[in-house]
């Protein structure tokens, strides 16, 4: 422990060292600038981001809300006076569509339109206009008492007219009737409740929802418990040989693998196992689940690897036996980790189109499923069937179906970062 | 384990003052690869003792005492040459089951590692796996009982529910000393478990073993040559993946018969 | 869960094998032996029973059928019983089992874990099937296109011009040359949208890791993955409305005449957009994943933020960079609605952005929905088409592993 | 039960095929589904391109396979044959009416018409066999207008270019006579001159029903578009049509078969499935009585047959009459 | 701080041997968020000294050689009170830039961190974004010299563009040295630089602290007593956040005027 003390050089490095901090001092305003320069471009990348991100949702939701609504005519109906023999009693009982129909009710509702509007107006009414009435009828008994204004979708024409589009004549026809107060474009809830059709008037999204819905199902139920099992291996158990080496290889090969390739694997191996079923949520399900596995064996894989060992150490070390680590200890603290992976995985495959056009699932289908093998259709696949459409009564039906879409995938995203949030785990 | 000096061999075959040796390792080698971490080391270890294991970082203490309870397995890289016998059997070779062996040889970490689960949970979760409670009841009793040997009971009983990672560093360290207990093991095999604590919890922790030596054969990993001259009775000062010398923790610290251990002990190197 | 899950996969597989059960108990009723020996009239006759059996139908439509409806009700009924019993017991055995976990019981322990265990493997074989199944979906009908086009033409052909309607037998090598459509895959995946994707990408990542305060963080990111989670389609329909149109009229006011609406860069640029979440997340883990040492090192020699970011962050993170770039660019080269739906279908092999292009997986969509008989060389070149595309992917993986795994090893 | 092997409960009628008829197969399949509501379950109508349904529709007996295939061309011979060689061999042809193919230009545009030869040579690969330089249509004629060539057209696998290959195309490359000469000597070629069209920029491909094509044509004036007159009909407020050798693309002059962009639309129905899917016969009566002029189709932009034509594949349908193979090419 | 001992005042203020003091803390308290890490030290430190900082774990002995050159400002929620003056100007309050700041007081972290670039690049770092070298010739001078007085330019010379990962543990830090000595700054703070190396290695960088104190004010956290006791002339006991005793290197370890200072060098606690 000596004390001694150098001296030597010091002045110089003195000297020295006033040089450096001017030539320092002299380089910081050039430093500054260039740093402040660079904060500005990585915030404006954020920025943008978030911006195009916006601008779509903008769009989308501007171009779609009209979409929720369509043209509809109101029409002054007296029940009572229109001789219906249907009695309030029987429209609470099945068949009471058919029975109204056999009582006449669409041609009352065309004489209606004829006696108010005149002939040409009448027949604009939309195809299924006493339809759409019947089922107000059926919900609402005591209408077939009352002398009341009905409002009907009109025909695709006329919807087309009222916007402005098409025939001159109709479209003038469609200003009168705005003007009098008898065209009016209405909120459409069973724009949520229907099923494709030909008509943009009569089309709704349930159908493809549903189908979506049966889709996903199926996806969960194959790619979930698979997915698990299978990051649970290759992280806690697979020795390090070949074997692991060539399944860790594919499995992150198939996440990146384009999603069109799964559709034609669905083609050509799953539809000619079950040849019955294309075009069902079951086909469909089952190509997108082999799509949404590797996404979450590798999200999986990422949640067991953040649980520390201490805490396999801290089980093995009481006489825990590795698998009762994993499902005791591992599983548990890897499972919001593993749902956010699930959930992004899920998200995607809501949102995937192309492999389901390779399995049929692009069929025009006018009523809902019913089960995971009956043939459907799902949202994006509609979405892209109806951007396709001849009609423009379908531009609009198009946006609202992305809209539904998006809310669709909003929400699952939400969720994905409440968990991720909500189980943020630090050790 | 190279002899450097003929007169170890008796030291290390036992101590006149202790029975039969609990742990008896001999000419023990651990390989991570290529790379030899232990070399022949041979020791006894014994009931109601504290054994302190010292000597600079990276001689190989936790190598050697994760081999006590075959910890190293997890290790895919580690191999041991050599036998370990626990009461005689040699917990590698013979059809002893790794799991049961855990239980009977429980671990301290150097850092506290209670599950993410709540108090009781932390301390039955052994009991339970090892099917050691009949009923709820005699659970609630096991859990009690670890904790309190672990001098713990008083400052959590009201609060059992709440989670195992709320507790303080030294509270935490405890729990998992308690959780250890509930499966009442034979050796406990601690792994510096106060270098990550303040002084004061420490203080609580050195006190806990000291109790404990009473029932169980304990052995101790420390950086701090201080804190294994307090806690403990038979010190093991390894060097290089060498057991350089073994002895009384009196002896060791004020008579070292190798060099080396001379050199350690006085801040020639570490 | 654990009861749970073993109980769904049996029903699942129970409703497809129960209706074989019941068709057989249905055939072995004496008025079964009516029916006609095979065919479909035999088949609508038995599912139509079934039909109305189970409640689907109403009505029985052909009077065969009418017979085998109380047979098939009641083979129905016991299956389904059959089913639901051996359901529950076999959810509750699992429960049971799962419960036998807990106990110590040695050899009962061994045994369960063992079983587990296959059942993890067999799980993560799925994946190497599935790639098989890829290949082989794959093989045979590129093995046969390449039985009609030179496999040289194909590749390194540069007239794209099939005609999928023209008569098999005229089939010209020549206008099966796929090199416009690699380019066009690679001009509009690679090129332009990790022009977008990459910068982007990377500041987003920079900034969210190195300046963003911690709440800014928290709401960015996922607002940003949120652009990685738009369904495509969304994104197809968006670029040939909004963006395709508006470049067009920028690129002719500015006086490119060529350009057209549906072009590469309309297309590119929304697919970059798209991806450019997978770059900064990719970016932000790598970038993470460097050590602080080397950070505060940076910041002791007295470097300033940006210094440190550029001089030292970047360049140790870039193989995590690169290979999340790789990723990427194997996403945007797979994206198949944005390309349908705005780049158009012409096969150009052309540098200027503007210009309609298409891409790989435009063509496989084209010519499998198309009008082309299926046996024709045009119908199959999708499937030579998707190995192409397949085993470039796998290329551009294993090149992002390997980078990965190097780059791991690196720090650990 | 090797037959009852792959029976399931099938009893919605299913079609597959060519997206020109797709519409008109959905709107029949509407109509169905409302004339039997309650019935029967309304059709499952697939767009898979003629060539793909051919496929599902060769693929044998069964409730597996669709019951009728809809196209936008004849089956081929060879189709037929595989049909056959899976047991398919009963099978139906229905003419159920007539596409035409418009050429048509945005209103904004300078109006213009245009022969066989000019169009062909506007968009043809190699016009009679030369390398195709003309950039204006000024170039192919100096009465047409000086504006760039820029034609939206449909893609090559869609069943229109196929028509617009052999109506237009083939019709215009033959006003030469020594390319008209070749298809005796070298058919080959001759296919190659007639049907390829240029890739250079100036033939776009477009999804034949995309409404992107009304958008596209709106904002490139000059611009014209190939694709269905149903197309046309539902854009009359924004689209012109272009004359071809002097004739309008109007209803009448499709259906008299003076346009000379016509072609005919079929749908295939497997006679074995007629007894065993509910609802399959009545599914063809709905074609049968919405195809007349003034009709469910017409209205939807479908040009109706000619009378004759009409009755004789309705009875087609009545007598359930197979189709002849020797008439298929 | 606490003055404990009045007589200890006179201490901090100065060596009578030392000059002016090179930096200077008063009363400097360090928050993280509400928890204080260290509660007013004063303490000077000299040019041609080494200081050494020792205690226990957890003391505030890295958190308080952190707050000499602002390195603490990376930790968003730590705050500093008081006043740190590097030759008489408030590296915290003045005008003074906190990139100026680093260069002037430079650093070497526990773990060797050289930057994955080429040794000759680690080394030319500091100078270039400082900007203070002219021309190739003048920076190959200052990264010959830097290696040259941190004693690895004998065993680099040859392969200067290897990475400089590919160094030993012991050559690391030397280049990481090497790298703090290239921008010529006035002050070297040192947290814990041999607790990562092995015993030779240690050695080593011991002696280049010993040679680099002639140009350099260099202050040293250890954990060990020992290594303090060979390298300092200078050792700043630190306990819970508080400077006990501050003095002669050789008087703290004969002599110490604290009960806790002498606790803790006997070995009491630890
Ligand atoms: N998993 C491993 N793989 C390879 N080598 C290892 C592994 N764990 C430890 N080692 C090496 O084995 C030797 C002994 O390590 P060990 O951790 O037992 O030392 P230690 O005495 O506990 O040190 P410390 O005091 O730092 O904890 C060291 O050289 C170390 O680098
Ligand atoms: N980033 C941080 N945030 C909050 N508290 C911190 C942080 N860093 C350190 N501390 C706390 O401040 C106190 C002093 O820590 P410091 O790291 O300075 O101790 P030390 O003396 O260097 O200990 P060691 O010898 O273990 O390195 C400790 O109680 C520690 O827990
Ligand atoms: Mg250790
Ligand atoms: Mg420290
Ligand atoms: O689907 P196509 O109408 O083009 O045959």
């Amino acid at each position: 422990m000596s004390e001694a003390i150098s001296n030597g050089s010091a002045a110089d490095a003195d000297l020295a060292r006033k040089a450096r901090n001017e030539r320092l001092a002299s380089r910081i305003q050039k430093r500054y600038a260039a740093e402040r320069r660079f904060k500005l471009l990585a915030l404006s990348s954020v920025l943008f981001s978030a911006l195009v991100l916006a601008f779509l949702l903008v769009t989308m939701t501007a171009n779609g809300l009209a979409g929720f609504t369509r043209a509809e005519m109101k029409v002054p109906v007296d029940f009572g006076g229109a001789g219906l023999t249907v009695s309030q009693d029987r429209l609470s009982q099945p068949g009471a569509l058919g029975a109204l129909e056999n009582a006449g009710l669409p041609d009352v509702l065309q004489f209606a339109a004829n006696e108010a509007y005149g002939p040409q107006a009448a027949a604009e009414l939309g195809a299924s206009a006493w339809r759409d009435l019947a089922s107000q009828l059926i919900s609402n008994p005591s209408m077939l008492a009352e002398d009341t204004v009905v409002s009907v979708p009109v025909s695709e024409d006329m919807a087309a007219a009222f916007r402005g589009e098409g025939n001159p004549e109709l479209q003038s026809l469609a200003r009168d009737l705005e003007a009098q107060g008898a065209l009016d474009r209405a909120f459409d809830w069973g724009f949520l409740a229907r099923a494709d059709a030909t008509d943009p008037q009569e089309a709704g999204i349930w159908g493809a929802l549903k189908g979506s819905l049966l889709t996903m199902i199926i996806t969960l139920a194959l790619a979930f418990p698979i997915g698990v099992l299978a990051a649970v291996y290759l992280e806690e158990y697979a020795p390090k040989n070949k074997w692991t080496d060539i399944i860790e290889v594919s499995i992150n090969n198939l996440a990146a693998v384009p999603s069109i390739i799964f559709g034609l694997l669905g083609l050509a191996v799953f539809l000619a196992i079950f040849p019955n079923y294309r075009s069902a949520p079951l086909i469909g399900g089952m190509t997108l689940a082999l799509m949404t596995m590797p996404v979450i064996v590798i999200s999986g894989r990422n949640a067991i690897k953040s649980v520390p060992p201490s805490i396999r150490d801290g089980a093995l070390a009481i006489g825990a036996s590795p698998v009762q680590v994993v499902f005791h200890h591992v599983l548990p603290l890897a499972l919001p980790g593993i749902l956010t992976g699930t959930i992004i995985g899920m998200a995607r495959a809501l949102g995937e189109t192309a492999p389901l056009l390779m399995i049929g699932m692009r069929a025009f289908v006018a009523t809902p499923p019913d089960g995971f093998t009956s043939p459907s259709s799902v949202l994006p696949v509609q979405i892209f069937l109806w951007s396709d459409e001849i009609d423009r009564g379908f531009v609009e039906r198009t946006s609202a179906a992305i809209i539904v879409l998006l809310l669709f995938l909003l929400v699952m995203n939400g969720l994905a970062i409440y968990l991720r949030n909500r189980f943020e785990r630090r050790w | 384990m190279k002899m450097n000096n003929p007169e170890l061999e008796g030291q290390v075959a036992g101590f006149s003052d202790a029975g039969p040796a609990k742990i008896s390792a001999n000419k023990v080698s651990v390989f991570y690869g290529e790379k030899k971490a232990i070399d022949e080391v041979s020791i006894d270890i014994h009931t109601k003792y504290v054994t302190a294991f010292i000597g600079p970082s990276g001689c190989g203490k936790s190598t050697f005492l994760r081999t006590l309870n075959r910890m190293n397995d997890t290790i895919p890289s580690a191999r041991v040459d050599g036998e370990i016998l626990l009461d005689g059997e040699d917990i590698y070779r013979s059809r002893m089951d790794v799991v049961q062996l855990r239980a009977r040889v429980g671990m301290v970490f150097q850092k506290p590692n209670p599950f993410p689960k709540s108090i009781y949970d932390n301390i039955a979760y052994g009991p339970k796996i090892h099917g050691l409670a009949e009923s709820k009841s005699e659970l609630d009793g096991i859990v009690e009982q670890s904790l309190q040997r672990a001098g713990l009971w008083e400052e959590v009983k009201d609060r059992l529910s709440d989670s195992g990672t709320a507790l303080s560093g030294g509270q935490q360290q405890r729990l998992c000393i308690a959780r250890a207990i509930a499966v009442d093991p034979e050796v406990i095999l601690m792994d510096e478990p106060c270098s990550a604590l303040d002084p004061i919890a420490t203080a609580r922790i050195e006190e806990l073993i000291d109790e404990l030596r009473g029932r169980y054969a304990i052995v101790i990993v420390t950086h701090s040559m201080q804190q294994a001259a307090r806690v403990s009775q038979r010190t093991a000062f390894f060097h290089l993946g060498n057991l350089v010398e073994y002895g009384r923790t009196s002896d060791i610290f004020t008579n070292p018969r190798e060099e080396r251990t001379k050199d350690y002990i006085t801040g020639r190197y570490g | 869960m654990w009861a749970f899950v073993p109980a769904v996969i049996f029903a699942l597989i129970w409703n497809a094998v129960s209706p074989n059960l019941v068709m057989q108990a249905v055939l072995s009723d004496p008025a079964a032996a009516k029916l006609p020996a095979f065919g479909i009239g035999r088949d609508s006759a038995l599912a139509e029973a079934m039909a109305v059996a189970s409640g689907h139908a109403q009505g029985v439509f052909n009077p065969l059928a009418r017979e085998l409806v109380e047979p098939a009700r009641n083979a129905m009924q016991f299956y389904s019983i059959i089913g639901l019993v051996v359901t529950v017991i076999i959810g509750f055995a699992a429960g049971v089992f799962a419960f036998t976990r807990l106990r110590p019981d040695f050899t009962a322990r061994t045994r369960v874990e063992r079983g587990v265990m296959l059942g993890l493997l067999v799980a993560s074989l799925v994946a190497i099937l599935t790639t098989f199944g890829i290949v082989a979906s794959l093989l045979f009908e590129t093995i046969r296109f390449f039985g009609m086009v030179n496999p040289i033409d194909f590749l390194f052909g540069t007239q794209w011009s099939p005609n999928p309607m023209g008569d098999p037998a005229f089939t010209n090598s020549e206008d099966y040359g796929a090199l416009p459509l690699f380019w066009g895959t690679i001009y509009i995946g690679a090129i332009i949208a990790m022009i977008v994707a990459i910068p982007l990408g990377l500041m987003s990542a920079v900034y969210l890791t190195q300046y963003a305060n911690p709440t800014f963080r928290k709401w960015m990111k996922p607002i940003l993955e949120i652009l990685a989670g738009v369904p495509t389609v969304v994104y197809g329909y968006f670029a040939a409305l909004t963006v395709a149109p508006f470049i067009r009229d920028v690129a002719r006011s500015v006086g490119i005449a060529s350009a057209s609406s549906e072009s590469a860069i309309a297309a590119g640029l929304v697919m970059g957009v798209m991806i450019i979440p997978f770059v900064s997340s990719m970016a932000d883990d790598s970038i993470a994943a460097v050590p602080s040492a080397m950070r505060d090192g940076s910041l002791a020699m007295g470097a300033t933020k940006s210094e440190t970011i550029r001089k030292v962050l970047i360049p140790a993170a870039l193989p995590g960079i690169v290979a999340g770039v790789m990723l990427a660019i194997s996403r945007a080269i797979g994206e198949t609605m944005i390309v349908v739906m705005a780049a158009g279908a012409a096969a150009n092999l052309t540098g200027n952005p503007f210009e309609s292009m298409t891409t790989v997986t435009y063509q496989i969509v084209a010519m499998l929905t198309g009008e082309g008989s299926f046996d024709h060389p045009a119908t199959l070149s999708a499937f030579a088409l998707g190995m192409v595309l397949f085993v470039v992917t796998l290329a551009l993986n294993f090149v992002a592993l390997r980078v990965v795994k190097r780059y791991r090893e690196a720090y650990e | 039960a090797c037959g009852g092997q792959q029976s399931s409960t099938r009893d919605q009628v299913k079609a597959v095929g060519s997206s020109t008829v797709y519409p008109f197969a959905k709107a029949a399949a509407e109509e169905f589904a409302r004339t039997y509501a309650g019935q029967y379950k309304s059709p499952i109508i697939e767009s898979t391109g003629t060539g793909g349904g051919m496929k599902l529709f060769c693929g044998g007996v069964g409730t597996e396979h669709p019951d009728m295939v809809n196209a936008s061309r004849r089956m081929k011979a060879s189709e037929l044959e595989t049909c056959k060689a899976n047991g398919v061999n009963e099978v139906m042809e229905i003419e159920v009416g007539k596409d035409g193919i418009a050429v048509a230009e945005s209103k904004e545009g300078p109006t213009f018409g245009l022969t066989t030869a000019q169009l062909y040579e506007a968009i043809a690969a190699e016009p009679y066999g030369k390398a195709n330089t003309a950039k204006n249509w000024s170039d192919i004629d100096p009465s047409l207008p000086n504006e760039p060539i820029l034609v939206y057209g449909p893609p090559a696998t869609s069943g229109t270019r196929d028509a617009l290959a052999e109506l237009i195309m083939t019709e215009g490359c033959k006003t030469d006579s020594a390319t008209a000469a070749l298809k005796e000597t070298d058919e080959e070629r001759f296919e190659a001159i007639c049907t390829g069209v240029r890739t250079d920029g100036a033939y776009v491909e477009q999804g034949e029903n995309d409404n992107l094509i009304v958008q596209k044509l709106a904002s490139n004036p000059e611009a014209i578009g190939i694709f269905g007159y149903s197309f046309l009909e539902e854009n009359a407020d924004k689209l012109r049509g272009l004359a071809i050798n002097g004739v309008e693309p109007t209803y009448d002059n499709i259906a008299s078969n003076t346009y000379p962009g016509a072609r005919a639309l079929y749908v295939y129905v497997k006679k074995q499935h007629l007894d065993a899917i509910p609802g399959l016969r009545e599914y063809l009566s709905t074609w049968v009585s919405n195809w007349g002029k003034g009709g469910l189709f017409t209205s939807k932009g479908m040009i109706a047959s000619t009378d004759e034509v009409q009755s004789a594949n309705a009875d087609v349908v009545t007598n359930m009459t197979l189709v002849d193979a020797s008439k298929l090419k």
